[in-house]
């Protein structure tokens, strides 16, 4: 019982739970984000007054500023946590050690 | 995403818990649009029933929502996110082993 | 391997998967709903300096109309999506492509 | 809500879920109450220990707060939330296929 | 099928569904505090100038305080909800009965 | 934790959903991190490139939450945290039976 996901199959045909694992961690992650820059630019871009259901010029600008802002802010803030030695391991230390 | 280093067994099992999470994001989209709509549009209290303002207002928020998703995703694509997340994720899993 | 519910049993005991998938994106829908109507109706209609522990006339009426009233905007956001053709497969185009 | 469709087996698999989810609910439930009655109470940070002001104002919040979910549990109910979401979800999950 | 974890092992070498169902919502909900702790006293004590990288004196002392403040809070709201007799069965009414 | 109670199968099985959560609580961290410095080192959109004073807030403010977070933790675990949380949801749980 080595694996979430049943099984210690590391056959060909099998599945290969650290390889799943790490697969369903990138799926998570990528929907994160997404579902953050979804939220973060709407704060950002659209007005709350809705006299209208289109995107207006300015705000379709803004939106396409903001997410090119935002992957450039998580491309910097990657390089820093590299930089600072975090990892998957020391981000144990966050939630992690807490167990 | 790049499936491509799993095996056929893998792909599918992928694939399935792909489908699985666009339901759940589908349905946590519209819950946060309901939310989101709900909070700025209304703001009165003095009665349950929803004026003729408000739901203007709703209609709107609801309308520009989904055009503002759809233009989010097609950037989101554009910047190739997940090539670019799943590396760094990646990157970050081999120092930690 | 059609499934993350292990199995394609389509018996009339066993598991239909497809089946609990969706009783299960039900069950959580209704949860994510539940937990924002709380979250919403707390802010628009609790007073936050607790000099008592009841909840007094004017927050308790306000809490049955706010309910009423979020529910009556659910509907009308189903509708307005149903309208402009949203559905499951459409949602995909947000959170969905961007896997 | 409305299960009557599924199988014995299915039955018995989704109650198992939805105690799960109301064991998880529960917890996060307590853990939201103190996240929101220590952001509203709590904002001296020149000592450590909770003065009796801030401590009233918690204990308050917390009673208050049981209260105010009941109420909002007991409404939703009414509003047969349940049956009219599920009815939601289905028909967009036709459309979509 | 009386578990999501399969099977209805009771044996000292399987896997008892109920104590591995406890011992996993005790993991979520401690992850799930930690989260909420880390934002709040993010909130009451970070500046958002951030001239510079490290904590300065006046944040570290805060974060310190707010750490054990929050979990004195934690406390009191515990004890709380046991003299008013909520309890997981009755935390049932908010979330369960709603299913 | 105090995992004592449980067999070896059912403590290797709570190991494995340990290590996955702290992948999860890894990511997770990560874009709460982005979304937070994005958010209070933002706010000019007439051009999509990175000003200087942005980028260094947006330094600054990875480094000063990574400094953060490992005193928050350190605190957490002097509160010796996970017993008494686990203690409490015993004992709700016991109550609740």
């Amino acid at each position: 019982m080595t694996s979430l996901f049943g099984g210690g199959a590391h056959s060909s045909q099998g599945l290969n739970p650290e390889r799943i694992e790490i697969a369903t961690a990138e799926i998570e992650m990528i929907t994160d984000v997404f579902n953050r820059l979804v939220s973060v630019c709407h704060t950002k871009c659209i007005g709350t007054r809705y006299t209208e259901g289109d995107l207006n010029k300015g705000e379709s600008v803004c939106v396409d500023r903001c997410v090119a802002k935002f992957f450039e802010v998580n491309r910097k803030v990657g390089e820093r946590m590299q930089q600072l030695g975090a990892n998957a391991q020391a981000g144990g230390s966050f939630g992690g050690s807490t167990l | 995403m790049d499936f491509s280093q799993l095996n056929a067994a893998e792909q599918a099992h992928m694939t399935r818990l792909i489908e699985r999470k666009q339901m759940q994001d589908f349905t946590r989209l519209f819950s946060g649009l309901v939310e989101r709509c709900f909070n700025t549009c209304c703001n009165d209290f003095t009665s349950k029933a929803l004026g003729s303002k408000e739901e203007q207002c709703v209609l709107n928020c609801t309308e520009k929502f989904l055009k503002y998703s759809e233009r989010v995703g097609a950037r989101f694509q554009e910047q190739n996110a997940g090539t670019i997340l799943s590396r760094f994720l990646s990157s970050f899993l081999r120092n930690s082993v």
